[in-house]
């Protein structure tokens, strides 16, 4: 690890916070599972669990008026922007205290206030939207920035490279993250891609392309902040190959038997939260004392959220009908 | 009043409004220096400049999702298609996303814009550049839809679907691009759901839209010929759909003929039958009758392709059908 | 007979067909070594191999084009959607391609392929992952549209759809493949364009297909005990349409309910109400009802869904409507 | 010229052989061209000239049972395998002896007899289901091989990059050739692709690529030939940027003002057909009184097809429904 300590320009305290929300991230989807195996609520969950630094780490390299898009497997990073642990919680639960009044879902988080742009559920569909969205960026001459996730899977897709061609041709603002955590649901990387290298995916359109391992807090926050730099600085867009690993199934009816125990233990073994609690006690930053209390703070808060959710109640029957058009 | 083309009301439509208002821009293949595959956009690369003119490369999907999140932020796209054959490409686009923006976010964020471009079939083009594919949008809730069948209509219809909040798809016949028709030198607007009658008539409703609205009305003239006074009811948006303008007709004449370019089955008419069996069942004294697409790819042969659409002698049958006469 | 689930169905149907024919394989995301996302085809890929049975990356438009190719070429490829919500990504490919090829040719290349999947809403899914889609590919000449409402009809209708010639669309109801019912152990196949009446009456005509057959079938016993003897009928099959069969029912019955899990403009549904007021006018005591999914996206929070999909109330109420009582 | 100067395999005969379809390719677009203008068609027609050479090395390089497809610019692709001046024609004037019977028309033109398999008009669209037939020459292990047109405008669409995917990940005996004539109707490729090097678009496949000169004969079929012999021999795709240009608009109705006169003047130079005549001179391959007796067999070819189409029939009416299903 200590060839990578540090090396960013972020304080001790702005670490302490990294970790903290990426625990409360952690925290809050492990409750997400268990409420859900508890029938408090149905259909698709997606968790987060394991891929926390990277969400947290593009926040932090993030300012707060740039804007983030992703897929259904949002919720962490939502909370990365400072979507509360309550709203998160009470829309898995589909109540109206939650993020899209419960109307939009477990897969279908927005909030407008932190320019969380969702949440989408098909597979590389909100790519070319985010494209959409740095080219009101640069149409506007903002001085900002957007980041688009989505999984590895979902780069074959033929939205994807439609939209980096345009991108680079017209010079958009914008971040390509792909969160690359092996499998596509049960399919492992190497038998639905023709490269391994995904960074040659950025070749066909003169695109800045870069490998980071999204593990170490340190090497996701620079890697990401040095695309978000270019973005911003040089309005270039830039594709990245983040490194990471789910440690629960792709959603929860998926007991994951495509992969091995070995695989996962050794996975776990390269733990974010891990990787920068080690960090942080070797810095000096906290101690261990401290972050065991952070760690009972946020469990408390995420089971409060859900809790809180649960008294919530569901959208009013007659709203059904609501927000089909502005103009109706 | 001036006559102007089909084409040039649309472009003054979008002119005016490009003016208007600065977040509208125009997005397409072709659309800037070449000034548009059918000319729509002629003119406009000079008056707005590069960027919001702007040529795209051939991948309807990817510049149309821009478009809907440029929208998300607020602008105001208008995305041409070429074709409509050719958005089938971005009906995960506009289905998926577009459509459902304004729900799924529980009303953060909307879509305002306008799809628009060549519908219908224009002769000699074969199965693939042939479609009438209204269908495939008025099927879908957070969508509305607008054909216009006059350059009048055209412009109004055009600047409300630029106006408006909503992701409007908006389709042009193709070989209407170079027909003439009166309009008014001030500005107007077509409100978004409101129908028109282009003919008024008591023995007979034809309800139709776009090019077929010509052909009714020629067949209503036949029809006149031979006494009968047929009544030509044009919604002019097809979702929603100016249900009240449509219903006052069909039960004031008590019987309906549909005419429309597109195939028959799960169609926009049968959807407009739908409703009018449902709500004017007391009034209707004969079966619905419709006339559509007959049910085939377009074949190429013109002789072939005319027996296709629907021309003034079947739409005439079909009335005289309705009225239980010949 | 023995009872087996939905899914067991479909995987006999296509495991007796692939033993029948080695130019038939399946190739989708997750069907082989995930053994479905829904498990349709488990133990496939152990029985047939890598060959025959082909997990794909995330590229629907890609795989079904490859599809089509193959069955250019005489192959008879199954080409599973994990949902037809993602189908929406192919229409181009179903459309401007396999539908036309046959026409376009002018007879020389066929397209024999089956794009199978989930339909319908599961529930708790929200707007992108809840759609019933069937009215895009049921408007189009071309294709074939099948959706099974049992086990027994699923495993009979899909060997079918395998051995047709003709592109076939087949959309299995997602929350029904945990479902069983009886299946013969001896082989049947059910023809293309067979209907089905799946209860006997005399007081009026409930049609639908796939889940929402139970829906009404519940319906009509909720109503048999209030004295009303209502048939219901399964078209099966969409495109082509047993038209004799639902006409005859209407003539015997004159009221009549359309139920659909879709959403209500443009729809399968309307087609049929179309040609049923159309062909049956003369017999109709009412008009038709139609009881379909609200017209809005759909809403993840389970209060609100349940309002929007139809239901057995809901087409109580409307029977009762069509039979002027209440 | 002289370094290329038959470097192929092709004997002296092959190569006149070739340059005669190469010049009955011309003589029937030019004549297609006139009967347009004179209205005795309609609709779009996209003329190839200037690009004969692509075609005839193609076939040339093919086997008789080798697969083509391509897409709306199709004529001269079809007639380099064989499809007849006579059916060309007829089925641009929509007539029943045509080699779709007058349905499918000039954009779709389909001849199973010689594998000729279209003629497709929703641009990229073709290239997925060539991908398919390569697919089942696999699945039935012939030692066959599909070589697919497309423009270097469809090239951006999703379904390319879907398929190229595919064929390489799954090793499928095609040959991806993009026809480069500098213009997708009025855009220049510099105008819509990020990269002017269309070779990097193989890279994101790990897929073997070339840039070949379209008009050189000696070049296009040498480095087509190539890509065949792979696809044949070791089951892998190639991709190939074939360097040509259209010598008349996108179709008839445009104007094509978007390139200077001097551009135009200088590409015909470069004429394929002038080139190959050079060559079978240089070459003694045949007499310029030869190759002059063959352009007027051509001539008197072309236009007695198009006599002989406005002589035919068109299909019956009553066919109208006929070909919607196979089994009805
Ligand atoms: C167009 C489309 N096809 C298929 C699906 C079903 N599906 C949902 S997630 C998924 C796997 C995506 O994997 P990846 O992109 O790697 O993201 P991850 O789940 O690993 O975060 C699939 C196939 C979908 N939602 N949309
Ligand atoms: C999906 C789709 N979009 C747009 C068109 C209209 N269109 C037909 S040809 C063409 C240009 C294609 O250029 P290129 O691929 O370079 O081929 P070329 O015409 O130069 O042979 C366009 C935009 C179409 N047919 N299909
Ligand atoms: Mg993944
Ligand atoms: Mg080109």
């Amino acid at each position: 690890m200590s060839d990578t300590l540090n090396t960013t320009d972020l304080t001790n305290e702005q670490l302490v916070e990294a970790y903290r929300r990426m625990l409360l991230i952690r925290r809050v989807e492990e409750n997400a599972g268990r409420a859900y195996q508890m029938q408090k609520f149905s259909g698709f969950c997606h968790l987060y669990i394991g891929q926390e630094a990277v969400a947290v780490a593009t926040s932090t390299a993030m300012r707060d008026d740039d804007y983030m898009m992703t897929a259904y497997r949002e919720h962490g990073q939502a909370m990365s922007r400072g979507v509360s642990a309550d709203s998160v919680m009470a829309e898995l639960l589909g109540r109206k205290t939650g993020s899209t009044g419960g109307r939009g879902g477990s897969m279908h988080i927005f909030d407008k206030e932190r320019n969380f742009l969702g949440g989408w559920g098909i597979v590389g569909g909100q790519i070319p939207l985010a494209t959409g969205v740095a080219w009101a960026i640069k149409y506007r001459e903002e001085p900002k920035v957007i980041v688009v996730f989505f999984g590895e899977g979902s780069l074959h897709q033929g939205v994807f490279h439609e939209s980096l061609n345009l991108a680079s041709l017209w010079d958009l603002p914008i971040v390509y993250l792909c969160e690359n955590n092996k499998y596509a649901m049960g399919t492992e990387m190497s038998r639905i891609s023709a490269v391994s290298d995904l960074r040659k995916k950025a070749v066909s359109y003169d695109m800045e392309a870069a490998q980071i391992d999204g593990q170490d807090f340190f090497a996701a926050y620079n890697g990401i902040k040095e695309a978000i730099d270019r973005a911003r600085n040089e309005s270039r867009p830039t594709f990245l190959d983040v490194r990471t690993y789910r440690f629960r199934g792709h959603s929860m009816s998926d007991p994951a038997t495509y992969r091995t125990k070995d695989e996962l233990t050794e996975e776990q073994e390269r733990d974010p939260l891990g990787f920068l609690y080690n960090a942080l006690v070797e810095l000096g930053a906290a101690t261990e004392e401290e972050l065991e209390g952070y760690d009972k703070e946020c469990k408390k808060e995420a089971k409060a959220a859900l809790k809180k959710a649960e008294d919530a109640p569901f959208p009013d029957d007659d709203s059904v009908l609501d927000y089909i058009y502005v103009n109706p | 009043m001036p006559e102007i083309l089909f084409r040039e009301a649309l472009n003054q439509a979008m002119v005016e409004e490009m003016e208007r208002d600065p977040d509208v821009f125009l997005m397409g293949e072709e659309v800037a220096e070449y000034n548009g595959a059918y000319k729509v956009s002629k003119g406009m690369l000079e008056k707005f400049g590069p960027k919001r003119v702007v040529d795209t490369p051939i991948v309807e999907a990817g510049f149309t999702g821009l478009g809907i999140g440029a929208a998300m932020m607020g602008l105001r796209p208008i995305v041409e298609m070429m074709t409509f054959n050719f958005a089938i490409l971005v009906l995960d686009q506009m289905i998926n996303h577009a459509a459902k923006m304004y729900y799924m976010t529980n009303g953060q964020y909307s879509c305002p814009m306008v799809l628009r471009g060549a519908g219908g079939a224009p002769g000699w083009l074969g199965a693939q550049h042939s479609q009438s594919l209204e269908a495939q949008y008025a099927h879908i809730p957070g969508l509305k839809v607008m054909m216009p069948s006059t350059p009048h209509d055209a412009k109004g219809m055009l600047k409300a679907a630029i106006r408006d909040d909503d992701p409007v798809v908006f389709i042009e016949s193709e070989l209407m691009y170079g027909w003439k028709g009166e309009v008014p030198s001030e500005e107007y607007v077509i409100p978004i759901g409101e129908g028109d009658i282009k003919r008024q008539g008591t023995d007979l409703t034809l309800i139709s839209w776009s090019r077929m609205i010509h052909t009714c009305l020629e067949a209503a003239d036949a029809l006149a010929e031979q006494g009968y006074n047929v009544e030509v009811v044009d919604p002019r948006t097809l979702r929603p759909l100016d249900e009240e303008l449509l219903f006052a007709s069909v039960r004031k004449t008590n019987r309906v003929v549909l005419v429309e370019e597109g195939w028959p089955f799960a169609s926009v008419g049968s959807g407009i039958i739908n409703r009018v069996q449902r709500e004017c069942f007391d009034w209707l004294d004969a079966p619905i009758e419709h006339v559509a697409s007959l049910d085939t790819p377009m074949p190429y042969a013109p002789n072939l392709e005319k027996q296709v659409l629907p021309d003034v002698e079947r739409v005439v049958a079909a009335c005289k059908r309705a009225m239980y006469v010949d």
